[in-house]
């Protein structure tokens, strides 16, 4: 069965090529359901995959061959996929996630004119996807890892009617270039030292002696990865794309922007474990940045209106979480996290969407309330995404939440304080959000008030499995208090290196729960409290600085893009515009005269050009002459 | 050889017939014929000649080997490409189309013989042979003073560089005796003097004019957006990949064994080149003048083939650098030529309009961006790839890919000019479904250079 | 004489040549002046044939002088075409292309 | 100093001083005249290499043929002095500049070639038949080959000089 593991991308290409090709003359719901089918049909192969991987017989990683790829002297790339624990774990949420948002999706974009676009994109999306989880070197990843960013932004600047949008999009995309650098320079310095970018041959000669490297090598190599980690996973400094990707269709947020894309990151650190375990430094800045990270978008989220804001700045944060797994070593926790968190997130997207749906668009949290009535299954499945991101015992999100909080705990208890802020302040958000939707009287249009409906099956009965998949989704992996056996770190245990945090104490990881429980549930009751009478006046001091994003992006836009675009504008007038005369005209009336002169040379075109050679060739031969020799 | 023959012959041949026929599209038909039957020469000769051999000709005038026959079919290729995406456009340039097509012909023997080279005599002549018709090209579309504008520049600038070239060439030989330069006695890291470092240097000047690096760049927009569209697409694809395969092919027979000489100088001009196409490039506001720019940013990073020239992967990357992208910037041009508003404005909701056009052009522009999948993303990767095997140019390699970075703001503004913006782009002329078929067939190609370029390196 | 002298006098003219164009706005003259650049090469390819008592760099002036002739053919046919159009010969306004 | 040493001077100083002639005249005929001028004390030089026969191709080619083409356009055109455009002088002297410095780097990077000295015995490579024998033999690719040049020229010549 695993030599059929090409099936898997096979299924979403059709889908894609099927829609792209022939978008203009299928009929919408058709485009749905090849989209739909094409994901079911590689969910289905996963499955069979998965339970081939967790059957005994498995013996360590399958890597099948497919084609050479690159063959060029001593370097010889094939385009393999590897299949082992990890990548099946990964291969089953995508697909499924992936199938239960195609099904939304067709209920949800059903009035699009676009409709079969948007699927042949989607299917894309996943195909690129498993490309990037399938691969079994760092070369396909990083294929997969810029065809997800292309799809990304194809989709978030679906509606393109609106320009914010695809100001949204190309921030996305440039800020996931900006990542994939370090991704490329990580890759190059792999290749550079070892001869090899696939990953059995690279981590079998990480301990080895006769490639002679510092331990600076490899925390180089693993920074430069982990710095493409944070522009795909939206970590600081690169997180600001992520909740204007919030731009594009909801279903597209859920799949992309919360379950899938957005996870790459952890999915390619907790690969790599084997080098991370030999970075210490590499490690602690992972966890530095997590923690960052998660801290301040939690306490951004506090402040925002918009309900896809919330839940988007909810998901950098979650992303944060599950850095700080990475950086203590516990890579399957992170795993765990990045499970659990794809269930309740897209249910929560989903409900969202189900909820802007409903009031036909809006998405401002301080005009809806009282949705519950009209709304009961989105309510309680909402409701059960609540719960579960908030750490509420019985949950999915406890179980994981709990594994990387104590696992911090064992590593440094200050990394488990801030997480422990972190929960804190993700529980109020969350409820704050709930109960402004839900409950409470309804404070949007009459014309709204009449339109409140629950939304058609096909977007309910996503909701529905995801809430389920949120409940029971934790108990792969129990704390050890309660249950020897650990299912998913065992299933991951040939695939992962890993720091198991079940090494602490019972009576410790008893108060540990406790407290981050007692704690959520404070939140909660705070936050009904607070939200029992809404008061939206406009915010000062502090809260106004959340509300503004803590103004990272008018910060970055002062000390990275405007001296790029003045410096970019200078060298345009310098080199191009025949110039020296508009620069010089700039400095004053005073110059005006030399200006005229100096004017004459650059009009010369011809003559200035020459001249521009002959200069450029006196000093380069200049450095070529008494430079080196 | 029998390419060199075939592409003269075929020259002459097309002059001679426009005596005969007055018909502008039979005799564009003809040309196509004659290009088709040049591949399939080209191709003749790849087949009958060994993997790995190389024969001499003319007391080592010429050493044609493998890799440059296989360079030769490939480049013949995308010319067959290039006549039938843009012959319509040819025939509206003016009235000598006959003359036009005699004159690519007459391109392609020079790049056959700068694939092969082996006395600097030949590079000398292959060179002029490549540039004289280029000059003609730029200035063949009489009625506009842009087009005029374009060839005396380009005409001054060239004589200059040739000026440059030659008086490198004088230095090489005064310092070595000898014109051939895989000879015993060319350049040898033991005997090298100043005499022949300043002949090594000027020769770099002039190929880096040739291939339109910095600082010797300056002609390239000018002339790019003065010329002719349909012969701008030529001038900056084939003929340029002929330039790099000039550059390397010096650098790895006889400038590889001093390179301590010159690597710092090249490295210096591979920087300088990709910082000014791209950072120039994102400020125009006509597509045309910004595929210039971009087409210099691309020459940043096929110097890289040549800063690594002693490398295999260097050899294996210059071949798709080449074939990615001419295909792409043909492509892409076949489409700028279908739009008559070049400016980024021009390209608003073309999507809309003509799906298939926009969808192809995505394409070229993702793979000249350096998108993975695509042939650009490969051959980006191969050079950057020889560039690090040869060590000691991590610095300009993070560079560059910085600067790819910033590549895709500039490609992906026509994207979204398509896709994401409300307009009415107006075509020059209809896109039949024969325009269709070659484009998609060139998109195609362009795809298959990422997921499988070893299909291109046949035997190599 | 010492192959010097040769080395020095022509790459003398060369830059001479060299100053020309930058000098100049007549096309014609930037053109003339290119052209001393190549007699500058020619010069000192004859000394070098004379050091080494070799006749290829004799053969090689040839082709120069082969390759001048035919980019002056072509050379003053553009500048004509030019000239027809804008009625100068300046350099300067030739400035439709820029930016 | 001998008649060899005395002509070899007097060639340089006119080679340059025509050279400088050419640059600097206002008058495009005179930077014509002033040109011819040096190719013929170039080819003086080619004489006292013992290369007679380029010195006589150099004089008919050249100054002959090439030169001639030139003064005839010149002439077409009607230039003269008061036509004639003038840089400023900021731009010149930047020019002349620019120029020397290309010219102090390379001296500089020259001035420790090894000292060779050009023998002043005839050793007849420079005879036409010596050439004729290397060009026909050891040459003959480039020389077809440059036959193609020529064809491109000729084009054109058609495309770019024929009125439509």
């Amino acid at each position: 069965m695993t030599q059929l593991v090409y099936l898997i991308p096979l299924f979403p290409l059709l889908g894609f090529l099927v829609n792209g090709i022939f978008w203009k003359k299928m009929p919408k719901n058709m485009g749905g359901i090849i989209g739909s089918v094409a994901v079911l049909a590689s969910f289905v192969v996963s499955l069979c995959i998965f339970f081939e991987v967790k059957s005994d017989s498995f013996q360590g990683p399958v890597v099948v061959n497919l084609f050479e790829f690159i063959n060029s002297g001593k370097l010889v790339i094939p385009f393999s996929f590897q299949v082992d624990a990890l990548s099946s774990l990964f291969l089953l949420i995508i697909t499924g996630v992936g199938f239960l948002i195609h099904v939304y999706s067709t209920s949800y974009m059903h009035d699009d004119a676009g409709m079969v676009k948007y699927f042949a994109y989607l299917n894309l999306f996943v195909f690129s996807m498993l490309l990037l989880v399938l691969g079994s070197n760092y070369l396909i990843m990083f294929i997969g890892w810029e065809g997800v960013g292309l799809c990304s932004y194809l989709l978030i600047g679906f509606w393109y009617k609106n320009r914010d949008y695809t100001n949204a999009a190309k921030k996305a995309f440039v800020m996931n270039r900006i990542g994939d650098l370090g991704f490329l320079v990580g890759m190059l310095l792999i290749l550079l030292n070892y001869g090899t970018l696939s990953y059995q041959e690279f981590f079998g000669q990480l301990g080895s002696s006769h490639v002679a490297v510092s331990n600076n090598l490899y925390n180089w190599i693993a920074i430069c990865l982990f710095i493409g980690a944070t522009g795909k996973s939206a970590q600081i400094p690169l997180f600001t794309w992520l909740p204007d990707a919030m731009a594009g269709p909801t279903p597209v947020s859920a799949l992309i922007h919360a379950a899938t894309m957005v996870t790459a990151g952890i999915y390619m650190i907790a690969r790599s474990g084997a080098l991370y375990s030999l970075a210490p430094m590499a490690l602690n800045i992972v966890a530095i940045v997590g923690t960052a990270t998660a801290l301040i978008s939690a306490s951004i989220a506090i402040k925002q209106y918009d309900i896809k804001r919330v839940l988007a700045y909810s998901t950098v944060s979650q992303l944060g979480f599950m850095f700080i797994a990475l950086g203590v070593g516990a890579y399957t926790t992170a795993v765990f996290h990045v499970m659990t968190h794809a269930f309740f997130k897209a249910l929560l997207f989903l409900g969202s969407g189900s909820v802007i749906h409903a009031m036909g668009g809006e998405q401002d949290i301080r005009k809806m309330g009282g949705l519950g009535k009209k709304m009961r299954v989105t309510q309680i499945t909402f409701l059960i995404g609540c719960l579960a991101i908030s750490g509420i015992p019985g949950l999915s999100g406890f179980f994981s939440k709990d594994e990387i909080l104590a696992a911090a705990y064992a590593h440094n208890p200050m990394l488990y304080y801030c997480g422990l802020a972190g929960a804190m302040m993700t529980a109020f958000y969350m409820f704050r959000l709930y109960f402004l939707t839900f409950h409470g009287k309804f404070r949007g249009t009459e014309e709204q008030h009449h339109h409140l409906h629950e939304s058609p099956a096909a977007i309910t009965i996503p909701l529905m499995v995801l809430a389920i998949l949120s409940i029971v989704g934790g108990y792969v992996g129990l704390p050890a208090v309660l249950s020897e056996h650990h299912s998913l770190m065992a299933f991951l245990k040939p695939a992962v290196t890993n720091f198991d945090p079940r090494e602490l104490e019972h009576g410790t990881e008893w108060m540990l729960m406790g407290l981050s429980t007692g704690v959520a549930v404070i939140m909660i009751i705070f936050a009904f409290v607070r939200t029992k009478t809404p008061n939206f006046s406009p915010n000062t001091g502090l809260a106004k600085v959340l509300e503004n994003k803590w103004y990272v992006d008018e910060l970055y836009d002062a000390i990275i893009v405007r001296p790029i675009a003045a410096l970019s504008k200078l060298l345009d007038r310098f080199m191009e515009r025949s110039g020296i005369d508009g620069f010089v005209n700039g400095v004053g009336k005073g110059v005006r005269w030399s200006s005229d002169r100096v004017r004459l040379m650059q009009s010369g075109q011809v003559g200035s050009y020459i001249f521009v050679m002959v200069i450029g060739m006196v000093l380069l031969f200049i450095l070529g002459f008494f430079w080196v020799s | 050889m029998k390419a060199i023959i075939a592409a003269t012959i075929f020259g002459i041949l097309l002059m001679f017939a426009s005596i005969l026929m007055k018909d502008k599209k039979a005799m564009a038909n003809l040309a196509i014929v004659f290009m088709a039957a040049l591949f399939g020469v080209t191709i003749w000769e790849l087949i009958i000649t060994p993997v790995g051999s190389s024969q001499a000709y003319y007391n080592n005038m010429l050493n044609i080997s493998y890799y440059g026959l296989l360079f030769n079919m490939l480049m013949t290729g995308c010319s067959l490409l290039y006549a039938l995406l843009a012959s319509k456009e040819i025939q509206k340039v003016g009235v000598h189309v006959a003359e036009y097509f005699a004159l690519i012909f007459f391109i392609l023997c020079g790049v056959f013989i700068l694939s092969g080279y082996q006395n600097l005599l030949m590079l000398f002549i292959g060179i002029e042979i490549m540039s004289i018709p280029q000059y003609i090209l730029a200035g063949s579309d009489k009625k506009n003073l842009k087009s005029s504008e374009a060839s005396l520049k380009y005409f001054l600038m060239g004589a200059f560089s040739t000026g440059i070239l030659l008086m490198g060439i004088t230095l090489l030989y005064g310092a070595t005796g000898s014109f051939n330069i895989a000879g015993l006695s060319f350049l040898q890291s033991n005997t090298i003097g100043p005499m022949a470092i300043a002949g090594i240097l000027f020769v770099m000047m002039a190929l880096a004019f040739k291939v339109s690096a910095a600082p010797m760049h300056m002609w390239t927009p000018d002339v790019y957006d003065g010329a002719p569209t349909p012969f701008t697409a030529y001038m900056s694809t084939i003929v340029k990949a002929a330039a790099f395969i000039a550059f390397l092919h010096l650098f790895q027979f006889s400038f590889g064994n001093v390179s301590n000489t010159w690597l710092l100088v090249l490295s210096v001009i591979t920087a300088l080149t990709l910082f000014i196409g791209n950072i120039t490039a994102v400020f125009q506001q006509s597509v045309k003048r910004m595929l210039a720019y971009s087409s210099i940013a691309q020459a940043g990073f096929m110097l890289f083939a040549v800063l690594a020239s002693n490398t295999m992967a260097a050899q294996h990357g210059m071949i798709i650098y080449a074939v990615a992208y001419s295909v792409g910037t043909i492509g892409i041009f076949s489409v700028l030529m279908k739009i008559k508003d070049n400016t980024y404005d021009g390209f608003n909701g073309l999507a809309q309009k003509e799906p298939l056009l926009a969808f192809v052009a995505t394409i070229f522009l993702l793979s000249l961006a350096g998108i993975p999948l695509t042939g650009g993303f490969m051959a980006k990767y191969y050079v950057v790839m020889a560039a690090v095997q040869q060590g000691h140019l991590m610095w300009l390699v993070i560079f560059a890919l910085l600067m790819a970075a910033i590549s895709v703001y500039y490609y992906f503004r026509v994207i979204i000019a398509m896709y994401f913006k409300q307009g009415n782009a107006e075509l020059s002329s209809p896109v039949t479904g024969g325009d269709k078929l070659m484009l998609i067939i060139t998109a195609i190609l362009v795809i298959l250079l990422g997921i499988a370029p070893q299909l291109f390196l046949i035997n190599i | 004489m010492p192959i010097q002298y040769y080395l020095f006098l022509s790459m003398a003219l060369f830059c001479i040549g060299i100053m020309g164009t930058l000098m100049r706005r007549n096309a014609i003259i930037i053109f003339m002046c290119i052209e001393l650049m190549l007699n500058a090469v020619n010069l000192l390819m004859v000394a070098f044939s004379k050091m080494y008592g070799d006749a290829q760099a004799q053969v090689f002036v040839f082709f120069i002088m082969v390759v001048a002739a035919a980019e002056v053919s072509v050379g003053l046919a553009i500048i004509v075409m030019m000239y027809r159009k804008v009625h100068s010969v300046d350099i300067n306004i030739l400035n439709r292309l820029k930016h | 100093m001998g008649l060899y040493e005395i002509l070899f001077w007097f060639l340089t100083v006119m080679a340059l001083g025509c050279a400088l002639g050419v640059i600097l005249s206002r008058n495009p005929i005179s930077s014509v005249l002033f040109l011819i001028a040096t190719f013929f004390a170039i080819s003086g030089h080619y004489i006292l290499m013992n290369a007679q026969f380029l010195a006589i191709v150099n004089i008919i080619v050249y100054a002959g043929a090439i030169m001639v083409l030139f003064l005839f356009v010149i002439m077409l055109m009607n230039l003269n002095a008061d036509t004639e455009p003038q840089k400023n002088r900021l731009i010149q002297l930047a020019g002349v500049i620019s120029g020397g410095i290309l010219f102090l780097v390379i001296l500089g990077a020259l001035r420790n070639v090894p000292v060779a000295s050009l023998e002043r015995t005839n050793t007849g490579i420079g005879l036409i038949k010596n050439l004729g024998k290397v060009l026909f033999t050891q040459f003959v690719l480039p020389f077809e080959i440059s036959s193609v040049l020529f064809l491109s020229a000729m084009i054109g010549a058609i495309v770019i000089g024929r009125k439509e």
